[in-house]
C-alpha cells in the first residue's frame, strides 16, 4: 500500500516537473489577435465606430467591448472576415451601419482646401480656390471633411444606388 | 443522336402558337420620340457623339463605345436629338439610366450608306471592324458585343460554329419568324462569320418543334458545303449557350471557362442577321425582331421594331391590350424581366415584350422547402437549388456557393417546377448581388488602405523634410524665405488639426 | 497570497441566484448530462445522486478554495483532479461504511461523480479565484440548482414510465419518508420511452424549453416595467 | 437598396408549373387508398375506427402546433399532416386502443414534425419516429396482431363490439391474435427450430403477397402498395431510386443468406413480402424531407435502408425493421447530402473545372 | 489564477514538481487512511448482503454451518464460460444443498442470478442479483414485479424433462413475457444449466468423499 503512495508520489513529482517545463517551452506571447485585427481594419483612424482610432477599436473588438459591424468603412465584407477571425456569429448582430459618401455642394465651396487636407484617403480632389469634388471610389464617409468645412457644404449620403449596383432583394417568404 | 443530351431542363408550355404562324409586322408607324439608353450592352455605357439639337439621319453614330466590352449606338431613324437625359430604364430596379432621346421628322431618311465590296473578299479582321463600327451585341438576350466575341474566336483554334436557332423560352417566335422569312439572310451571314473565325463547319442548331424553320434553313443551306441544319430535342433551357454546345457536340464547356476553350463559338441567329445586313449592305443595327405576345395582347405578333420605340408603340401596333396585364416583361418568362413602364424603350437585347396574365404566370405565395428535389431534377447546371437557396437566406454565401450559386446560369427552372413555389431564382440573384457589392467593397477598402498609407507617408517625408528645413534655417537664416516657398501650402494648418 | 488579483466576490444572492436558477449546472451550463441522464429514472435516484453530487462539490469547493494560493497555473489541472478523484473516493467508501443502504442505490454512479465535469467546472471557475465562503456558498448553490433539477427529470420520468413518484425513498431516507412513496397511476404499465435513455433526453429538453420560456417571460416583464418608468418620468 | 424594398415584384421566372405541395400530398394519399382500404376490409370496424381517430389526431395536433406558432391554420391545407397520420396508421396494428391513436398522432405531429421547427424541418420521418417511440413505449399493444377477421365474416366484430375493444372496456379475446410471418421466423431461429419447416407449414408466399395475412393495418397487401407506389413513379411524384435500391438490397443480402442456410435464414420471397417492405421502399423511404435529394444519394440512402432492415431482421432484436432502418438512414441524409452531390455541368465529380481542351491557336 | 503576486520560487520547476507530487502524497495518504477506517466495516456489509441474499433462496433451517466461508469456485466450461461460486449447506455434518451464484446472457446483459438447491437436486428458490432488461418488460423476473421466478420452485432435472424446461413459446413448461422472451428464456436454460452443474459437482463430491473415505478406513 505504501508502495502505492510512493509510486503516485513519485508520478505526481515527474509530472509536475514536466508540465513546469511544458509551460516555459511552449509559452505564448500575449494575444497576437489584436494585431490580426487590426490589420484588417481600414487604417484610417477615421473614428465612425466610436473608438479613437483603428487599434483601440480592434483591442476593444478582441475584449468583445465593440460590435465586429461597427466599421462602416469596412462594411460586410469587413464584418464578415472579422466575425470568422474572432469566431462570432453573424446572426448576433443588428444592422450595421450603412457606409456613406461624401458630396461637396459645388455652390457653396469656396475652394478653401481644408476638406482636402483634412480627408485621410485624398478622395478629394481641387487646388485653392477652386471647386473641389470627391473621388467616390476613394471615399470612405469618414466625416472629417464635414468636420472641418467652414462653409458647411459638405454632406454625408449612402452611395446611390445604380444599374450596375443594384440587385434583387431577397425574398421576404418561405 | 446529339451526344449526350441536356441535363435535367423543363417542359414549359409552349404558347408560340399564339404567333408562330403570323408573319412578322414589318412596317410599324414611325414612333414620334424615340429612346436610346446608353447602356444597351454588357460593358460600361457608351459616350454621346451628339448634342441637343443635333440633327442626325437614320444610321448615324449617336454614341461610341465607351470601352472594351462597349458598343456603338445609332440613329434608328431622322431627326432631332431633343434631350440626353435620365429616363427609367427598362430594368426591374425601375432605376434612371441616361438616354439620348431623338425626335423623328418623319422621313425616315438614311444616310449615305458606304459602298460595299464582297465581304467575303475582305480579310477577318476588316470584317471583325465593321461588325464593331455597327453596334451589333448578342441578339438573344446575352448583349455582349458581337465583334468582341469573333476577335476572341479568331484568337482559338474553332472547329465548330454553332449558330442558336434553338428559340427555347416559352411564347417568343421573333428567331423562329426570322428563320423561316430570311433564312438566305441567315446562311449568308452564317458564312461570313465562319470566314471570320475561320471555323471548320457550321452548325445551325435548331429545336425540333419549329419544322418549317427547319425546312427553310436546309433549303437555303443547301448550296453551301459544311453547313449543317440540325434539329435539337426542344427542351428548356436548350438556347442556353452551354446547354446547346452539350446537345450539339456532347462536349461541355469547363466550369470558368468559355466555349472557345473546347473550340466552339455559338452565335444566335439574330446576331447572325444583324451581320449580314451590317457586312452586305452596311446598315447599323437599328431595328430587331420582337415577339408581343402573351394573354393580355389584342393581336400577338411579331414585329420588325426600331431601337428606342417604347413598349405602348409597338402594343398598339398588335391591337393593344385587352386587360390589364399581371406582369409585363421583356424577354421571355422564364429569364426576362419586368419592366417598370410601358413607356420603356426597346433595346438591343429585347427577345419579345410579353403581356401576361395571372393565370400565365401562376405565381403563388411561397410555402416551406419540402426537399422534393423537383429542382435539383430540373436544374441543367447539376447544381443543388434547394440548399442554394438554403443558405442564401442565412446569407450563408460561402455555403451557397459550395453547392453551385457560382455556375447557376439563372435559367429558372428549379423555380418553374418548385411545388412550394418558393422564387428560388431571386434568392441566387439576391446571393449574386451580395457578392458582387462585398467584392466591390473588399477592393474599396484595400484601395483606401493603401491610399491612407501613402498619405501617412507622406506626411512624415514632409514633416522630415520641413525639421531639415528648420535645422538649416537655424544654421543660415538667410535662407528661410526659400525653404517656406518650397513647402506645400498649408504646413500651419496641418500642425494645428494634428495637435 | 494572492488576494490582489482574485476578482472581487459576487454577493450571496446573486452566487444562490446564478447556482439555482440563472446559470444552473445543468439547464445553464449544460454540465453533468452524463450522470443526470444515467441515473433519473426515478426521483429518488434523483436525489440520490444529487446529494451525493452536493456533498462532493461542497468538498471540493471548500479545499480548492484553500488552497487556491499555492498552486500555481501549470498544474493547477492536474493537482484539482487528483484532489476531486480523491474526495469521490473517499466519499464513495463513506457512504459505502456508514450508509449501506444508500450505497445499493447509489453504488456505481458515485464512482462516476469524478467524471462529472460540473465539479471541475465549478472547481475551476469559481472555487479556484474565491475566498471559502464564497466557494462553498456557490458549492451549495450549484449541488442543490443540480439536484433538484435531478429530482425534477427523475420525478417526470418516474410518472411517465411506472405511475410512481419517489418509489422507494424510505431506502435512501430512512423509514420517516416513506409519506413520499406515491402511487400517482395505479395499474399504470407506463410509457417505457420515459424510462429508457431516450426518455432522459426528452425530459431534459422540456425542462430547458420552459426555462427559456419563463426566462423570456421575466425578460418581457422587465422591460415593460422598465418603460413604465420611463413613463411616470 | 432600401429604395426598392416597397416594390412587390419578384424575379423570374415569371412562367410556373402547375403542381403544389397539397396536390402531391393528395396523390400519395390516393396512391395509399386501396390498400387502406383492404386493411379495412380485412380487419373489419376496429381498424376503421384506428385510422380514423389517428388521421383525426394528426390533423388536429397539426392545428394546434400552428396556432401556437402564430401561423396561418390554412397551412393544414397542404395536406402533410394528414399524409403523416395516414402513413402511421398504415404501420399501426390494426386494433388499437384509443389513447394508443392519439398519442401516436401527436407524437408524430408536435414531437416528430414541429419540434423540428415545421413541414420540412424534420430529420427524421415523423410518422415511423412515432411508430418506433410507440413500439418502445407500450411493446405489448404495439405488437399485439390480430387474426384475419373480414368485414361481413362471422368472426368480425359488429359496431358495439368495436367500440368496446376500442375504448378498452373490452379486451381483444385471446384466440383472435397470432404472430406475423416474421415474428414467427425470429422466434423459430431463437428457439434453434428450422425456419424453412416453419414457414412451409404455416404460411404462404401467395398469401403474404396479396395480403391476406395478418400483420400492420394497411401494409399487408404487398400487391396494392406496389401498384399504389407504381402509379407514384408513372405519376413523377417519386422517383425509383430509392425503391429499386431499398428493395434491391434488400433482395440481395436476404438472397445471399437464404443460400447460405435454406434453415437459418428466411427465403428472400418471404422478407420482400411481409413486414411493410414496400409500403417503407415506395411510401417512407421516399418521403421527400428525410432522404437525399440527388439521385445518387438516393441510391445510397434505399440501399442503405436495405441493409440496415436486413441486418435488425436477421440479428437484431425485433421481427420487423422498416421503420427502424428508416430512421437510422435519416439522421445519414444531411451527410449523404453533404458528400454525394450531383457532378455539376463543366466540373468533375469534386467540383474541379473539367480539364481544358486547349483550342487555343498557336501563334 | 493569473496572480500579479506570485513571488519568484513559484515559476521554479522544483515547485510545480513538489505540489503535484506532494498533492499525490497527501491524496494517497488520505485515502489509506480511509480505506483503513472503512474496510471492515465494507467486507462486513458485503457478507451480510450474501447472507441476505442467501435467506431469500435457502431457509435456515437447512444450515447450520457458514456457506459463504465454506464456499467454492469451479467451472463447467461447457455449460457456463465463467467461474461459478457454490455455497454448500450443511446440517449437522450431513449435506443439505447448495446455493449457486450463476450468471447468464440476457437481452440486455449479463444477468446475475443466485439459485438454491436441496440435496435431492430440487430447485428451493431463485432470485435475479443483478441485471439489464429492459425495465417494465422483462423485470418481472425480480420478484417485487411478479411472482414469475417462483415458478422455478420445485423444478428439479428428474421432475422436468429436458424438452420441458424451456418457455412455453418453444414448447416448454414456462411462461414467457408479452414482447419479451428471451430473458426469460435465457433464465429458463440458465437455471436448467445450473441444475445440471449442480449434478457434476455433487457426484465429484460424493467421489471424493468415497475416495477419502475409503482410503481413511
Amino acid at each position: 500500500m505504501f508502495v502505492a503512495t510512493l509510486v503516485l508520489t513519485a508520478l505526481g513529482l515527474l509530472l509536475g516537473w514536466l508540465l513546469g517545463l511544458a509551460a516555459r517551452v511552449f509559452a505564448v506571447e500575449e494575444n497576437p489577435i489584436v494585431n490580426e485585427v487590426e490589420a484588417l481594419l481600414p487604417g484610417t483612424q477615421c473614428g465612425q465606430c466610436g473608438f479613437p482610432g483603428c487599434s483601440a477599436a480592434a483591442e476593444a473588438m478582441v475584449e468583445g467591448n465593440a460590435a465586429v459591424n461597427c466599421c462602416p468603412p469596412g462594411g460586410r465584407a469587413l464584418t464578415e472576415s472579422l466575425a470568422e477571425l474572432l469566431n462570432i456569429d453573424l446572426n448576433s448582430l443588428g444592422d450595421a451601419p450603412v457606409p456613406q459618401l461624401a458630396t461637396i455642394d459645388e455652390t457653396l465651396c469656396t475652394g478653401c482646401t481644408k476638406c482636402y487636407k483634412a480627408c485621410p484617403t485624398d478622395a478629394i480632389v481641387g487646388a485653392t480656390r477652386q471647386i473641389h469634388a470627391v473621388i467616390s471610389k476613394a471615399c470612405t464617409g469618414c466625416s472629417k471633411c464635414k468636420d472641418v468645412c467652414p462653409e458647411d457644404c459638405i454632406s454625408l449620403n449612402p452611395e446611390p444606388l445604380t444599374l450596375n449596383t443594384w440587385h434583387w432583394t431577397k425574398p421576404e417568404a418561405a | 443522336m446529339f451526344g449526350i443530351a441536356m441535363r435535367g431542363g423543363v417542359h414549359p408550355e409552349t404558347k408560340k402558337d399564339l404567333t408562330a404562324e403570323r408573319s412578322i409586322i414589318r412596317q410599324l408607324p414611325l414612333p414620334k420620340r424615340l429612346y436610346l439608353p446608353l447602356s444597351q450592352h454588357a460593358g460600361i455605357e457608351s459616350r454621346a457623339q451628339v448634342q441637343v439639337g443635333d440633327r442626325v439621319l437614320k444610321g448615324q453614330l449617336v454614341a461610341r463605345s465607351g470601352g472594351p466590352l462597349s458598343a456603338n449606338l445609332h440613329a434608328p431613324t431622322s431627326g432631332t436629338v431633343v434631350a440626353i437625359e435620365p429616363i427609367i430604364a427598362p430594368h426591374p430596379s425601375g432605376l434612371p439610366a441616361v438616354a439620348i432621346v431623338i425626335e423623328s421628322d418623319g422621313e425616315d431618311q438614311w444616310m449615305t450608306l458606304p459602298t460595299l465590296d464582297d465581304p467575303l473578299a475582305l480579310s477577318p479582321d476588316e470584317l471583325a471592324d465593321k461588325v464593331e463600327a455597327a453596334g451589333i451585341v448578342g441578339m438573344g438576350g446575352a448583349i455582349f458585343p458581337a465583334a468582341v466575341k469573333l476577335r476572341q474566336g479568331r484568337r482559338f483554334e474553332i472547329k465548330t460554329l454553332i449558330i442558336n436557332g434553338s428559340e427555347c423560352e416559352p411564347y417568343l417566335t421573333c428567331d423562329d419568324r426570322l428563320m423561316q422569312e430570311r433564312a438566305e439572310a441567315i446562311i449568308d451571314g452564317a458564312r461570313m462569320i465562319r470566314h471570320i473565325i475561320e471555323a471548320f463547319e457550321v452548325i445551325i442548331a435548331i429545336e425540333d418543334n419549329k419544322p418549317d424553320a427547319t425546312a427553310a434553313l436546309k433549303k437555303a443551306a443547301a448550296p453551301f458545303g459544311m453547313i449543317e441544319v440540325r434539329n435539337v430535342p426542344t427542351q428548356y433551357p436548350m438556347g442556353s449557350a452551354k446547354q446547346l454546345i452539350q446537345a450539339v457536340t456532347g462536349k461541355e464547356v469547363p466550369a470558368g471557362g468559355r466555349s472557345n476553350d473546347i473550340g466552339v463559338l455559338v452565335h444566335n441567329v439574330g446576331t447572325v442577321y444583324a451581320i449580314h445586313e451590317a457586312l452586305r449592305f452596311g446598315r447599323p443595327l437599328i431595328s430587331r425582331i420582337v415577339t408581343v405576345s402573351g394573354g393580355c395582347v389584342q393581336s400577338p405578333h411579331n414585329v420588325e421594331a426600331l431601337i428606342g420605340t417604347p413598349v405602348r408603340d409597338i402594343i398598339q401596333a398588335c391591337g393593344g391590350l385587352n386587360a390589364t396585364p399581371a406582369r409585363l416583361l421583356m424577354g421571355g418568362p422564364m429569364m426576362g424581366q419586368i419592366i417598370p413602364s410601358i413607356d420603356s424603350p426597346v433595346i438591343k437585347g429585347c427577345t419579345g415584350v410579353l403581356a401576361l396574365t395571372r393565370q400565365e404566370v401562376n405565381e403563388h405565395v411561397p410555402s416551406p422547402c419540402i426537399r422534393c428535389s423537383r429542382c435539383v431534377d430540373a436544374c441543367p447546371m447539376g447544381l443543388v437549388p434547394l440548399e442554394m437557396a438554403k443558405h442564401a437566406k442565412v446569407d450563408d454565401f460561402d455555403n451557397a456557393q459550395q453547392y453551385g450559386l457560382r455556375d447557376c446560369i439563372l435559367c429558372g427552372s428549379c423555380a418553374y417546377v418548385c411545388p412550394s413555389h418558393i422564387p428560388l431564382v431571386q434568392f441566387f440573384e439576391y446571393a449574386k448581388g451580395e457578392l458582387k457589392e462585398r467584392r466591390n467593397s473588399e477592393h474599396k477598402q484595400e484601395y483606401t488602405k493603401r491610399l491612407t498609407e501613402q498619405r501617412n507617408e507622406r506626411i512624415e517625408r514632409e514633416k522630415a523634410a520641413k525639421l531639415a528645413a528648420k535645422k538649416a534655417k537655424k544654421k543660415k537664416p538667410s535662407r528661410q524665405s526659400e525653404a517656406a516657398a518650397s513647402e506645400p501650402a498649408a504646413t500651419a494648418q496641418e500642425e494645428s488639426a494634428e495637435s | 497570497m494572492s488576494t490582489a488579483s482574485t476578482p472581487k466576490a459576487p454577493a450571496y444572492r446573486t452566487i444562490f441566484r446564478d447556482g439555482l436558477w440563472d446559470n444552473n449546472v445543468a439547464m445553464g451550463q449544460m454540465l453533468g448530462l452524463c450522470p443526470l441522464l444515467a441515473v433519473t429514472t426515478s426521483a429518488t435516484n434523483g436525489l440520490g445522486m444529487g446529494m451525493a453530487t452536493l456533498a462532493v462539490l461542497m468538498l471540493t469547493n471548500t479545499l480548492v478554495s484553500l488552497i487556491r494560493g499555492i498552486v500555481t497555473p501549470q498544474v493547477r489541472i492536474p493537482v484539482f483532479i487528483v484532489l476531486i478523484a480523491s474526495v469521490v473516493t473517499l466519499v464513495d467508501m463513506a457512504i459505502n461504511a456508514w450508509m449501506h443502504e444508500l450505497y445499493k442505490v447509489l453504488g456505481l454512479f458515485i464512482a462516476l461523480i469524478v467524471t462529472n465535469c460540473a465539479i471541475f467546472g465549478r472547481v475551476e471557475a469559481f472555487a479556484s479565484k474565491q475566498p471559502v465562503l464564497p466557494a462553498m456558498a456557490d458549492a451549495l448553490a450549484m449541488g442543490i440548482g443540480f439536484t433538484w433539477v435531478l429530482v425534477a427529470i427523475g420525478a417526470m420520468r418516474e410518472v411517465l414510465g411506472s405511475g410512481t413518484l419517489f418509489a422507494h425513498a424510505s431506502l435512501l431516507l430512512g423509514d420517516h419518508f416513506t409519506w413520499l412513496e406515491v402511487t400517482v397511476i395505479p395499474d399504470f404499465s407506463g410509457i417505457l420511452l420515459s424510462i429508457l435513455p431516450p426518455g432522459a433526453f426528452m425530459a431534459l429538453g422540456f425542462l430547458i424549453a420552459i426555462k427559456r420560456l419563463i426566462d423570456r417571460g421575466i425578460k418581457a416583464r422587465q422591460e415593460r416595467a422598465a418603460l413604465a418608468g420611463l413613463v411616470t418620468q | 437598396m432600401n429604395a426598392i424594398r416597397e416594390s412587390v415584384h419578384r424575379a423570374a421566372p415569371y412562367a410556373h408549373d402547375r403542381s403544389s405541395v397539397d396536390r402531391i400530398m393528395l396523390q400519395v394519399c390516393l396512391a395509399l387508398t386501396p390498400a387502406t382500404l383492404f386493411g379495412f376490409y380485412l380487419f373489419g370496424l376496429p381498424a376503421i375506427l384506428t385510422f380514423v381517430s389517428i388521421c383525426l389526431a394528426a390533423i388536429a395536433t397539426e392545428a394546434i402546433c400552428l396556432l401556437l406558432q402564430g401561423q396561418s391554420i390554412s397551412r393544414l391545407r397542404d395536406a402533410s399532416a394528414l399524409l403523416t397520420g395516414w402513413l402511421l396508421a398504415m404501420s399501426m396494428p390494426p386494433w388499437c386502443p384509443w389513447w394508443l391513436c392519439l398519442g401516436a398522432g401527436f407524437f408524430a405531429i408536435a414531437i416528430g414534425k414541429h419540434l423540428y421547427g415545421g413541414i420540412g424541418q424534420n430529420v427524421f420521418n415523423p410518422a415511423m419516429l412515432a411508430r418506433v417511440a410507440l413500439l418502445i413505449s407500450f411493446p405489448v399493444q404495439m405488437t399485439t396482431w390480430v387474426q384475419v377477421t373480414p368485414l361481413g365474416s362471422e368472426q368480425a366484430p359488429g359496431l358495439l363490439q368495436s367500440l368496446a375493444i376500442f375504448f378498452e372496456q373490452q379486451s381483444i379475446p385471446d384466440g383472435y391474435t397470432g404472430a406475423t410471418l416474421l415474428g414467427a421466423a425470429k422466434a423459430a431461429a431463437n428457439g434453434g427450430s428450422a425456419i424453412s419447416e416453419l414457414v412451409a407449414d404455416n404460411y404462404s408466399l401467395t398469401q403474404s403477397f396479396l395480403g391476406n395475412t395478418l400483420g400492420s393495418l394497411g401494409e399487408t397487401s404487398e400487391l396494392l402498395i406496389l401498384l399504389g407506389g407504381l402509379w407514384l413513379l408513372r405519376r413523377r411524384i417519386i422517383s425509383w431510386h430509392i425503391p429499386v435500391a431499398m428493395l434491391g438490397s434488400t433482395l440481395l443480402l436476404s438472397g445471399l443468406f437464404y443460400m447460405v442456410s435454406h434453415a437459418q435464414y428466411l427465403s428472400p420471397w418471404y422478407h420482400l413480402t411481409s413486414g411493410g417492405v414496400m409500403l417503407g421502399a415506395f411510401f417512407i423511404a421516399t418521403d421527400y424531407v428525410t432522404s437525399p435529394s440527388s439521385t445518387a444519394g438516393k441510391l445510397i440512402f434505399g440501399a442503405g435502408c436495405g441493409l440496415v432492415m436486413y441486418v435488425i431482421r436477421a440479428w437484431g432484436g425485433f421481427p420487423e425493421a422498416v421503420g427502424f432502418a428508416v430512421l437510422f438512414m435519416n439522421a445519414l441524409t444531411p451527410l449523404i447530402d453533404r458528400v454525394v452531390k450531383p457532378r455539376a455541368y463543366g466540373r468533375d465529380q469534386r467540383g474541379n473545372p473539367i480539364k481544358n481542351v486547349s483550342a487555343r491557336k498557336a501563334s | 489564477m493569473a496572480t500579479i503576486l506570485n513571488p519568484t520560487y513559484r515559476s521554479r520547476l522544483g515547485y510545480q514538481a513538489a505540489l503535484l507530487g506532494g498533492m499525490c502524497y497527501l491524496m494517497s495518504m488520505l485515502l489509506i487512511g480511509g480505506n483503513t477506517a472503512t474496510h471492515q466495516l465494507i467486507d462486513q456489509h458485503v457478507l451480510n448482503d450474501k447472507l441476505a441474499l442467501l435467506d431469500q433462496v435457502m431457509p435456515h433451517s437447512l444450515y447450520d454451518n457458514d456457506p459463504v466461508a465454506d464456499s467454492q469456485v469451479i467451472q463447467y466450461r461447457d455449460l457456463f464460460k465463467e467461474p461459478i461460486e457454490i455455497l454448500p449447506a450443511r446440517l449437522g455434518n450431513e449435506f443439505s444443498g447448495a446455493a449457486l451464484n450463476l450468471t447468464v446472457q440476457g437481452w440486455g446483459g449479463p444477468l446475475n442470478f443466485i439459485m438454491a438447491v436441496d440435496a435431492s437436486g430440487q430447485v428451493l428458490g431463485v432470485r435475479v442479483i443483478n441485471h439489464k432488461e429492459t425495465p417494465g418488460l422483462a423485470d418481472k423476473i425480480e420478484l417485487e414485479k411478479d411472482d414469475w421466478i417462483t415458478g422455478f420452485d420445485g423444478r428439479s432435472l428428474s421432475n422436468t424433462s429436458h424438452i420441458q424446461w424451456a418457455v412455453k413459446k418453444d414448447n416448454g413448461e414456462f411462461d414467457q413475457f408479452t414482447g419479451a422472451t428471451i430473458t426469460p428464456r435465457a433464465l429458463v436454460s440458465g437455471v436448467y444449466r445450473g441444475l445440471q452443474c449442480f449434478q457434476h459437482w455433487r457426484q465429484q463430491a460424493q467421489a471424493q468423499t468415497r475416495a477419502k473415505e475409503e482410503s481413511g478406513s
